[in-house]
């Protein structure tokens, strides 16, 4: 066991899977003798050389569309945007061809890679640094999209990325990267993707949330718990699509009431596809409206307004009392 | 590094980045660039006896047979169209040449990475005729055939395969396969994309063996070539990027062959990528969707129409007797009947699944599609129970 | 009164906003001469010359982002997309700039364009020739997105999108161009951006749809009061993006029944925002869960299966009987 | 087509694109292209009079002083950011000449157009020290100043902000300004994204009035130069083009401009579109969040520090009798009392408006943002009751 920090454990799967396999490479902007921007990629490029830890050139497209050409010729690429602010300029190539490619080709073709960006606010960055825009690649077919909320999880959900036969976009919250640290066993540790996780069973209100919200979420439930004595679900979503909609159906099911957290833009968000999952199949059981904590349909202000801007503990404990006192 | 012994291709030498005061004299050009051009086999037929490759005759009416039968085959599609029995179709009469003698340059492991006017390779590489029909008829079951693990479908989203190239040329590398390459095809209009700029840079810095294939034929629909650039040639890009790069007569399938070729040798030798521009002219529609009356000069037809790559080729194996009449009312008639064929094959095609697309949407699927599958399903059923 | 089909109104609307306004200039691939591959932009290259109406070099984020240039500079450029399925190409440009400067200018600069882009299936065409991810733009703060369903509303929302002061997303349903003609008045028209429209008034469900949908869907609603003597409101939400809140939720709060039908996947899509909509605003009112008839989460088939794919009468009929029978 | 008489810059002339058989000799290359590149004042501030562009000494001084103005700020935001007073600084320390240098050649009505590394051009077109630091700090506020209408705001998105240049140069020349041009800013790294590519084909298909001028200090971050590109100058990119391009010492600003200067001279003519590739140095770290030990070899720093831009500069009006340590000593005196009174300002600035992000994601309000700012206030005021 070890104690590790989220940039630390992402930066111990990738170490793992490029022992483990060696069609496994990585590439982007800074990641080779910088280590990443982050240092999520430190050591990788001495450990393993050049040839498998590459800084490219200053093109996402480029990044991504040359990745999508390793994959399907036999490599594991992991990519690396910088910023998820600028990994718009990749889009088309994950739309049109990562995502496609096994079907075009009804498998024939396969595009198993990665693609790692951090996202979200909270580290007083500079405008494109902060944004949380999962839902532009959850709505996406042919392409899963995870998001870790811890050390541990990171660890192991990204190995399981790794060594998935499809396009994975694995993003990081960056404010949880040096935030805590949690105990990460020695030996490798894969998670299924397409999985939620409760993180605790609860009987009152299902709260789910993920990503960097998870711990303003958690200290709200813990204060809600005791203020109020009430009993929370939590799940943690870890992946955003395909969604889970056994875990989330079946908790609502149970508590009738929900609420979610998340920072990004509220509408069309995955805070609306939860909600649109509990109608289509436990809408009968809803004793409350569900009740959403989230970003606002505003471009994601500069940061000195992040404050202000971002969901926090405080709001999350008021939406919790709200719906359970509805 | 082994270069083929004639070839028309070349690295210029580089010097390191200029770091003043060690500055060269600033009254004459410090670096110069230069293009250049190939033709071996003019509109007649007439060969320019210096700069012919060495192709065995066999390969030389192996090249010629594939260009026929891709204009054959562009042909029957075509009525096909007009009869309603296929969907939209691109046609490639004109661009023979160009993809017919690139891939003859080709050796089997190596990659086919193109768009959808390379009918004439893709055939070289494989792939049944009666693909095309299915593809275009809106079947994805025409985007793939046993053998065709090297060959890419075709990259609608323009320039966007440049990138695939070269990236299949760095795993190609890595895994150790250093004399296998790729061939990646695109048109005049793709150059303009930024992805296409992207790969010629990642392949430069990367050194990978990727041979770009231009088919510049003048229009990106109804795009003339001027309004798509404001270049000369479409080869002088390669100089951004320290890249050689040669403009060849696209009409001239040896020209084409020669210079892929060299380009090829360059790239198993570890000598990087390359830009071919082969100027040629897309002879029919872009699409069956398309009008070309409403923005083409009539007259340029004409005149391309005497440049036409398989007329001169034609002539110049006559010229060598390694062709006649008679071979070539039997080419006609083979073609044909392989046509017929797949044409027959394609239309009794009735295997189709219905529910297939929930079967590629991943590797390993998941409640929520099998969930919607389901639903699918049962839908379908109620709806041909409505009658 | 002119009877005009989709491409007509629109290109009428352009014709219009140019000969009105000098700063509307037009630009895609294929605009002029050609007057686009759906000759929306047919005659305009005539009447108004290369430099208003531009043929540009095959370059999605160069059209784009030469578009935001020109609408800083104070011209209203209507940009083309040849297709929503190679639109992704600018997406960069889009969310990063089009969308942002206003805010990140507080309003020194602005982006008055319109990015329009035929989208949608049911015209037997190629790969990324056929799909509805309207969701993906909708998802952007900053950018509004409309989808006319018929000639009428096609020529005055185009024309209020060229007049608005921020960059529009219109998206227009492709196998609706020639499907049919509506009456349009000679007298230019212009329709407020951001509200839906009640095509008729009901009690007993509503019905909400929009774009190519809206045709099964009207004969869908009229097969289902013949057949079942049942009074349905039908919207039409014409802007998908910013929603309109109220119409859905009043319409809901009366009937307490909705069906939602898009041709979009189903996951992070307009439809689930509108049910997140009405969970936010009048999930009490509910008597039935909300209905959705949607595309699914797969990549767009070819057009040999979307037949099988695409929704259609018969299954917003179906829709439409489940929720009211609930 | 006017153009300046001593210019560095020349179109070359356009030939038809080729069509065979009107072909040029094989044997020779068909195209030759051509860079040139210009150092006027040397690292020791000698000049080379043979290319003493005209201007005057007042010009000279100012140029001068903003130079020295643009570093004092450097210095003192990243102490600023050393004690935490600000968040994350790009820093522009070496990039003087190259700002400053091609800002002096722009009129007021021209375009700049750039991003986070052209402090100092920034400041000589009027923005005022306080907007960097609040830029810098986290507010809106900083990206706009009175009289910035066409100063756009940075474009943090890497090269991005070419295609707005060529889109704006587009609107000049249709509005009728034809006198008005546009300057871009962008640096290496910057010149591998497809949006620069797209904007210099653009450009050069429209011959809009834009010059793109990049820095090339040899990093983006940490990756050099020659894992960026393989070309060996940045301006031989123009040739894809058929635009003019010119390699300067981005650290004489007499030369930076001069390039500057012709190529704008060109482009108000109707003359269209230039690249300057201006060689320099980034001499400290990317953004203070960068920690440039991990990457660059020290020397680099010792043999740049050398090629000072300012240092030469200094010497070179010294030795025209236009300056002296007094007036140094007085103009870094009236610098630091403008940049504190630029701190002081800044810090002392409270009038920011919570919900402002309200305020601007549309020029006409719509309900369902009034309903989220609404309930934003609502949750602000609880916040604040609840302590
Ligand atoms: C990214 C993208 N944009 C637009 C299109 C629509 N389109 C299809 S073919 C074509 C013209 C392509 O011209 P060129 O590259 O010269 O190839 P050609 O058709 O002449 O062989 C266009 C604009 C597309 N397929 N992909
Ligand atoms: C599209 C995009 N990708 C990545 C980044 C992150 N990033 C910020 S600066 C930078 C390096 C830029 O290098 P260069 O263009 O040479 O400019 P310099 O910083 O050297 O002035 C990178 C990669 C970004 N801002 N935009
Ligand atoms: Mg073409
Ligand atoms: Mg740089």
């Amino acid at each position: 066991m070890a104690k590790l920090n989220m940039v630390q454990a992402i930066n111990r799967a990738l170490d793992e899977e490029m022992a483990r396999d060696e069609n496994v490479i990585t590439l982007g902007q800074d990641v080779g003798l910088n280590g990443g921007v982050f240092r999520v990629t430190e050591g990788l490029h001495e450990k393993y050389g050049e040839e498998r830890v590459i800084d490219t050139p200053l093109a996402e497209s480029g990044i991504l569309g040359s990745s999508i050409g390793m994959a399907i010729a036999g490599l594991r690429p992991v990519a690396e945007m910088q910023f998820s602010g600028f990994s718009y300029l990749m889009f088309a190539q994950l739309e049109g061809h990562a995502s496609r490619m096994r079907s075009r080709t009804q498998g024939q073709h396969t595009v198993p890679l990665v693609v790692r960006m951090p996202y979200g606010g909270g580290v007083r960055a500079l405008e494109h640094h902060s944004e949380s825009h999962e839902a532009t690649y959850a709505h996406l077919p042919g392409v899963k999209v995870v998001i870790p909320s811890g050390p541990s999880n990171a660890r192991a959900l990204l190995a399981a990325a790794i060594r998935d036969p499809d396009p994975v976009v694995f993003m990081e919250p960056k404010c949880s990267y040096r935030a805590f640290r949690e105990d990460v066993p020695e030996e490798p540790q894969v998670m299924e993707i397409g999985k939620g996780q409760v993180v605790q069973e609860g009987a009152d209100v299902t709260v789910i949330s993920w990503g960097a919200m998870m711990r303003p979420t958690i200290k709200a439930v813990e204060a809600a718990q005791k203020d109020h004595g009430v009993s929370i679900e939590l799940i943690d979503l870890l992946t955003i699509s395909p969604m889970d909609t056994d875990k989330i159906v079946s908790s609502v099911k149970k508590t009738g009431r929900c609420v979610i957290v998340q920072e990004a833009p509220r509408s069309f968000s995955p805070s609306s596809e939860i909600i649109a999952t509990i109608n289509d199949h436990a809408l009968m059981y809803l004793e409350a409206p569900v009740k959403r904590v989230t970003g606002f349909d505003v471009v994601t202000p500069y940061f000195g307004k992040e404050q202000s801007y971002l969901p926090n503990e405080r709001r999350v404990r008021h939406a919790i009392e709200e719906t359970i006192g509805f | 590094m082994k270069m083929s012994e004639h070839s028309t291709i070349g690295i210029s030498s580089k010097p390191k980045t200029k770091h003043w005061p060690d500055t060269c004299d600033s009254e004459a050009p410090c670096h110069t660039f230069s293009i250049s051009s190939l033709q071996i086999l003019d509109e007649h037929g007439n060969l320019d006896e210096s700069r012919m490759p060495d192709v065995s005759s066999e390969d030389l009416v192996k090249l010629y047979r594939a260009m026929v039968l891709a204009r054959l085959v562009d042909d029957r599609t075509l009525k096909l169209q007009r009869q309603g029995r296929i969907g939209t179709v691109p046609l490639c009469t004109g661009h023979e040449a160009v993809t017919c003698g690139a891939t003859l340059a080709m050796r089997d492991e190596d990659w086919f990475i193109g768009s959808y006017r390379d009918l004439g390779g893709r055939l070289m590489r494989g792939e049944p005729i009666e693909n095309g029909l299915l593809y275009y008829n809106g079947h994805e079951e025409g985007a793939v055939f046993p053998g065709g693990e090297r060959t890419l479908p075709i990259s609608i989203i323009i320039a966007a395969q440049c990138l695939h190239a070269v990236g299949v040329a760095y795993a190609m590398r890595m895994k150790g396969e250093t004399e296998t390459a790729v061939v990646c095809f695109l048109g005049d209009g793709g150059t303009s994309e930024g992805d296409f700029h992207e790969a010629m840079n990642f392949a430069s810095v990367w050194q990978v063996p990727v041979v770009f294939v231009v088919a510049n034929n003048q229009w990106a629909i109804s795009v003339p070539r001027e309004k798509q650039m404001h270049s000369r040639t479409i080869a002088q890009k390669a100089i951004a990027y320290d890249m050689p790069g040669i403009q060849v007569d696209g009409n001239d399938a040896l020209a084409v062959y020669k210079a892929t070729k060299d380009a090829l040798d360059l790239a198993r030798s570890g000598g990087g990528p390359t830009l071919i521009e082969a100027v040629t002219y897309r002879m029919l529609m872009h699409t069956t969707a398309d009008d070309p009356t409403r923005y083409q000069p009539p007259e340029d037809l004409e005149i391309w129409a005497k440049r036409d790559p398989i007329t001169r080729f034609r002539k110049f194996i006559e010229q060598k007797d390694l062709w006649d009449d008679e071979q070539q009312t039997d080419l006609e008639a083979q073609c044909k009947q392989k046509i017929e064929a797949a044409v027959a094959a394609f239309e009794s095609r009735t295997d189709f699944k219905v529910d297939s697309p929930f079967d590629h949407v991943f590797g390993t699927s998941h409640t929520r599609i099998e969930q919607q599958r389901a639903e699918f399903l049962d839908m379908l059923k109620k709806e041909s129970a409505d009658g």
